[in-house]
């Protein structure tokens, strides 16, 4: 079946509606319009209005809400419109929701997601496009995960409602619309690393709206000649270091890529860890490719501003410089 | 249950209208809570702005469906709150917009164009907030609350509020949706404009949504009841009389200069189009909604006024009417004329002075972009 | 102003006296707007409940005297509204505190050593909270309103609110103080609890301070009144007054469980010791103003009208006294055997399963403190 | 004059609000009682309540209204009272007072400064043990400092209040008591890291609350023949690589320490500038010392869960085994 990524959401979101009773989907506008971005489109029809909540607009009051709902035995899904928009229940997610397990020794168990459409490249007014990964990745007893691709989505959405800790799921919201085949099953735990492509020069680590920006580059190497394998990471925190490790064990080279900015980006911990653990194959630094230490461009701005396939070409080229 | 009890559901104000001066047959009335003096009030230049800012709305709607802008959120149907309001400002009072004040903008004599470019994607921005006193638009809903609430206490510091000098007293004006009335940011601002007693109006266009939420989810009685819950007075205007929207805004402006505090005007308005040309309003409101709205329109009902009292000409709705094709040729053209932004502009406005390691990312930027695509194939 | 002018602070309510219906002397007395069938009350107890309180937070200071606790927040002062409040749950409702609330822990049947560990830093919660319906301490302020209201929510979705049954319908109590009423958070629980009409009771010990913030920081206008901006109703109880404070919260949590809604309920009462006993009140706030609250203690109301009706005998004092020694030492015993937490416990509970990574951080953890002090000089 | 760290901050603050008249403190509790801390402590009685402002219990309140009130001219210094409560404010902090100068094309200036006792080791309850730093250097458009000396605070908040861009200022509220010289006068530039400690085997990075920790392992290793050399950073963001990779192109080996998590900590950013950039001169893995990745232990946990001397010398050991 190929879909989009939006309607692989939405699928997963149907299905962990229909088997768990439990399981309520609360935000602002994913009600009655369906969500600005239609993941939730249908869902406030079959399900009520008492699972599928139009909230008043106030995050903060969505997931102090929520980890109340947890508390009482539900396991709600909130939606947070936009990336640039989760700072209002930070709060909430970083003292309480991230903590609650750990403070009651194991006795709270707080299954929440938070969706976050983020990411730019569509155009967007400003805190439209943003990439808060590195916020929720620092902060112990949060899981985020992102995905890249609709059989991802699928998947991934309804194995972060079955977990039993609080979940940051990214969706790259430039790629709602890209398809693809989606599987009825799948064996990839949530918090595994995916190999998109083989290779053996370099290791190219990419996650959420990069991913398919990493495969073109990979095409294009090949062409040259250049075999670059590329590693979706999937989850952010915890993330695979093993799959990353085994990868560029191989290659003896690394490439991380992503749209938050540069410094404290995902990619400062991917290089510290290889340097680290990988200290005697890389020959190579790890090179990162990323977003620039300024706030996100006016969107006319933003396709130089962004990690694109020629950056990440360049980056390729400077790890086997060396 | 009575005194310490409250039950404000069971007070008579819910189900009172909202205070009008002016119905929407054009016809003229007062009301003791809300004295104006017609006199102070230029009836044709108040119509004649409406009229501009709403041909301003709707060339930017056309100019987003060509292209040209990547988003328009319409102001159509708030034109007489806005104005309204406006037109009770000081030039040195300070206004603290969201994302849909193009009218208030207009009346602070913005270069139209310059709203554009947020919306096109050439800048944040777009225009000077200290040369008007007009902050730039606010995305996050409510945060502009606090700027205003904050920048009201340095005109207390001052001295430039309560001194009794006419030509120094200053307040600011703070515009607010009904949604934002939900975020905990917006109750902290009216929180410390009580507590301090600060020279902040805030008012907020109760347009009946927050993109498909109706204002039942936000609250079950009208917001202007908000204020009492901190002990500032609320009071709720008709939003589609302008006289009625200038009269409270001139009465919680002059009574904030004067050292009198924080004022909360609920204006009672609709918002006529979806909440921005990429929202799809069919989906989630009735068409009879809307209409029923647009028969309120706050620009007929005072043209009916000028046209039964006579108090314009003839000539006064063709100069209107050229006045409106000028601008929206100035719109169209200055549009298509806005220069994207330099590559460096994000680098070189994110501090003061540009940090070492910034400048040699903005160097690399700049190589990358000079370069062009390395490998010749594709972007 | 009139109507949709609305100037609170011209209510009659801000002079108006808190409800009361046990005076400073002792004497009974009736308010129709909070009835209370005296034959549902078991004064006595109440009494008892507020002495033993008093003594495990006497003893809890004098534990942090002796270095045995990190730092206590003191309840003196409050027991009446934390024991009144406490006594008019189900066992079956939920309480969601704040940090303060060692009397409502102990009417719910917590272990009282449990409290300590917290503060001594043997844990950052220290019991069960599902066991008592009682959720662990929140220090952030504001934060637990929230999780009140979604407990709420969860209620209504269960149908274990307005169903009827008296078995079954539940309802929510959230503690908070003055100065929480500032945070957006709280008032984002108001509006929540307001427009979805949650079974949600918010009860505001105004204790007169936010360490040393006096309540005027806040608000010029009593806490009860801030539920009005939001369309519920608020109550103003003397809070120490033990009965006026249970007649509230019952009516209060009936009209929830019922279906009603929320409720607002400000107990008027005092913080007798500073904030915690890291705090010196004497740098903010006049001797006088404690010793005139003191002379309005919670404690000595209850006791004088026990006395005075012959509701007890001398035994029931002796015997009350033989408990508070008893209690007394409990709570040393109990907190000095307050076993430090295993070095690894962090790690367990972070998540439901411990990543790879963190298990490997674990273990050199383990390997670090077994080992101790690598170089042998200095720790 | 040796004096406390509280008291040069104090010292400084109170030299800010004579020098200029526009600047102003706010915040809870810093008025009446002089702060959880005491560092205003006898401010308000000299300058007044108008400018030294006890503030409603709001942090979002606090920063948004310093926004509003630096847009009237003013230079308002905001004190969080804990590192654990600056979340309800991390709103306020990133979409707006961050992004306000890029937003405005330099129009606006937000010359704020956000002071926050932060850091573990003094036996706290939870939330008052926090270490946030890569949350804000994370975020263009701060500029993020802390200081590890009376010299330093004194010095540093001054040079703090005098910046035009938002700073947020962390004070390792452990080493509020330690006592130290304070000179009249400094001609260290707020963004220049200081070596703290010559040494030639391997370089020592620190800041704030792991300075003194870091000075006293390298005492310790001194004795056992091995040359450390500290460096304070000082400023975290932007932070000063020039003096780092100085040091490291010498000595040929990193470790940092820090307490804030392990997982996006500042150590992984400089670990993945230093693999980066001085490839060919690292003789071994930049070592990170650091917090787990797990919330702030109880109290009776910390002095082990930290990064103490003790962990830094087996971080020395590992990194010169290479
Ligand atoms: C903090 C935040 N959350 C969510 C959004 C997304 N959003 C943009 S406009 C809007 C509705 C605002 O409604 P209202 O305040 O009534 O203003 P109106 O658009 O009707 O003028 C929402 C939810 C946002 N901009 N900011
Ligand atoms: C979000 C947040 N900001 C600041 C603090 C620090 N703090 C702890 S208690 C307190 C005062 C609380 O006052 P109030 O709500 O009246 O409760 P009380 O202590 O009087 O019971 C403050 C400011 C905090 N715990 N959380
Ligand atoms: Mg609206
Ligand atoms: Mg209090």
């Amino acid at each position: 079946m190929t879909v989009s990524m939006v309607k692989a959401l939405n699928d997963g979101l149907r299905k962990a509606l229909t088997d768990d009773p439990q399981v309520l989907l609360m935000g602002e506008d994913i009600g009655r319009l369906g969500g600005v971005f239609r993941v939730t489109d249908g869902l406030r029809k079959d399900f009520g209005e008492l699972r599928v909540v139009d909230t008043p607009l106030g995050e903060a009051g969505i997931v102090g809400a929520a980890i109340g709902l947890a508390m009482r035995g539900y396991r709600p899904v909130c939606e947070i419109q936009f990336d640039g928009f989760v700072y209002p229940a930070v709060n909430q997610i970083i003292t309480q929701l991230a903590k609650l397990r750990h403070r009651s020794a194991g006795r709270i168990s707080l299954p929440v997601v938070i969706r976050i459409p983020y990411g730019g490249g569509i155009g967007s007014i400003e805190h439209h496009s943003e990439s808060p990964e590195t916020y929720f990745a620092h902060t112990a007893g949060l899981k985020v995960v992102t995905c890249a691709t609709p059989n991802d989505a699928f998947h991934m959405i309804q194995q972060a409602v079955a977990e039993d800790d609080p979940v940051v799921f990214l969706e790259p919201k430039r790629h709602y619309w890209t398809k693809g085949e989606v599987a009825p099953a799948t064996e990839v735990p949530l918090e595994q690393a995916v190999i998109r492509r083989a290779g053996t020069d370099v290791t190219l680590i990419a996650y959420g709206p990069t991913v398919p920006v990493a495969l073109e580059a990979a095409d294009i190497a090949a062409e040259e000649g250049r075999s670059v394998e590329v590693v979706d990471l999937r989850s952010l925190s915890p993330w695979d270091v093993t799959t990353v490790r085994a990868s560029v064990h191989r290659t003896g080279r690394a490439v991380v890529a992503h749209e938050a900015a540069f410094s404290h980006g995902f990619g400062a911990e991917v290089a510290a860890r290889l340097q680290d653990e990988e200290f005697h194959f890389l020959e190579a630094p790890v090179v990162r490719v990323t977003g620039y230490d300024t706030p996100y461009p006016p969107s006319r701005l933003e396709s130089d501003w962004l990690p694109g396939v020629d950056r990440i070409l360049n980056a390729i080229d400077r790890s086997l410089s060396y | 249950m009575a005194n310490a009890v409250q039950d404000p559901l069971s007070e008579a104000s819910l189900a009172d209208p909202p205070i009008q001066l002016l119905d929407p047959s054009g016809k003229l009335s007062t009301d003791a809570r809300l004295p104006l003096d017609l006199a102070t009030v230029d009836l044709p230049a108040l119509y004649r702005d409406m009229a501009l800012v709403r041909r301003l709305d709707t060339e930017a709607i056309a100019l987003q469906r060509q292209g040209e802008l990547g988003l328009w959120p319409s102001l159509r149907g708030q034109e007489a709150a806005q104005v309204g309001a406006a037109y009770a400002l000081y030039d040195r009072d300070m206004v603290f917009p969201t994302y849909r004040e193009h009218g208030v903008a207009w009346c602070r004599g913005l270069d139209p164009v310059s709203l554009l470019g947020l919306f096109r994607g050439t800048t944040l921005g777009g225009w000077d907030p200290y040369a008007h006193h007009f902050n730039l638009y606010t995305l996050v809903i409510g945060a502009q609350t606090l700027h205003a609430v904050g920048y009201g206490m340095g005109l207390y510091r001052d001295g430039s509020t309560g001194s009794g000098d006419p030509d120094r007293d200053t307040a600011v004006l703070a515009f607010l949706g009904d949604g934002a009335l939900s975020e905990g940011e917006t109750n902290e601002a009216f929180i410390w404009a009580a507590a301090q007693n600060l020279p902040v109006v805030f008012f907020c266009q109760n347009n009946q949504w927050a993109i498909s939420a109706p204002y039942s989810v936000q609250s079950r009685i009208p917001a202007a009841q908000r204020a009492a819950g901190y002990g500032f007075p609320g009071i709720r205007v008709d939003g589609n009389d302008v006289l009625a929207c200038l009269a409270a805004t001139r009465q919680a402006l002059d009574q904030a200069r004067s050292g009198g505090g924080p004022t909360l005007i609920e204006a009672v308005t609709y918002r006529v189009n979806a909440h921005t040309t990429a929202d799809d309003a069919t989906r989630y409101r009735a068409a009879e909604e809307t209409e029923d709205w647009t028969a309120r329109d706050p620009l007929e009902r005072l043209r009916a006024h000028l046209e039964t009292t006579g108090a314009v000409t003839d000539e006064y709705f063709t100069d209107l009417e050229q006045r409106e094709r000028d601008l929206a040729e100035r719109l169209r053209a200055g549009c298509r004329g806005l220069a994207d932004p330099d590559a460096s502009s994000p680098f070189e406005h994110t501090y003061a002075q540009m940090p070492a390691d910034l400048r040699q990312q903005l160097r690399e930027h700049l190589e990358f972009v000079s370069t062009g695509p390395q490998d010749g194939e594709q972007k």
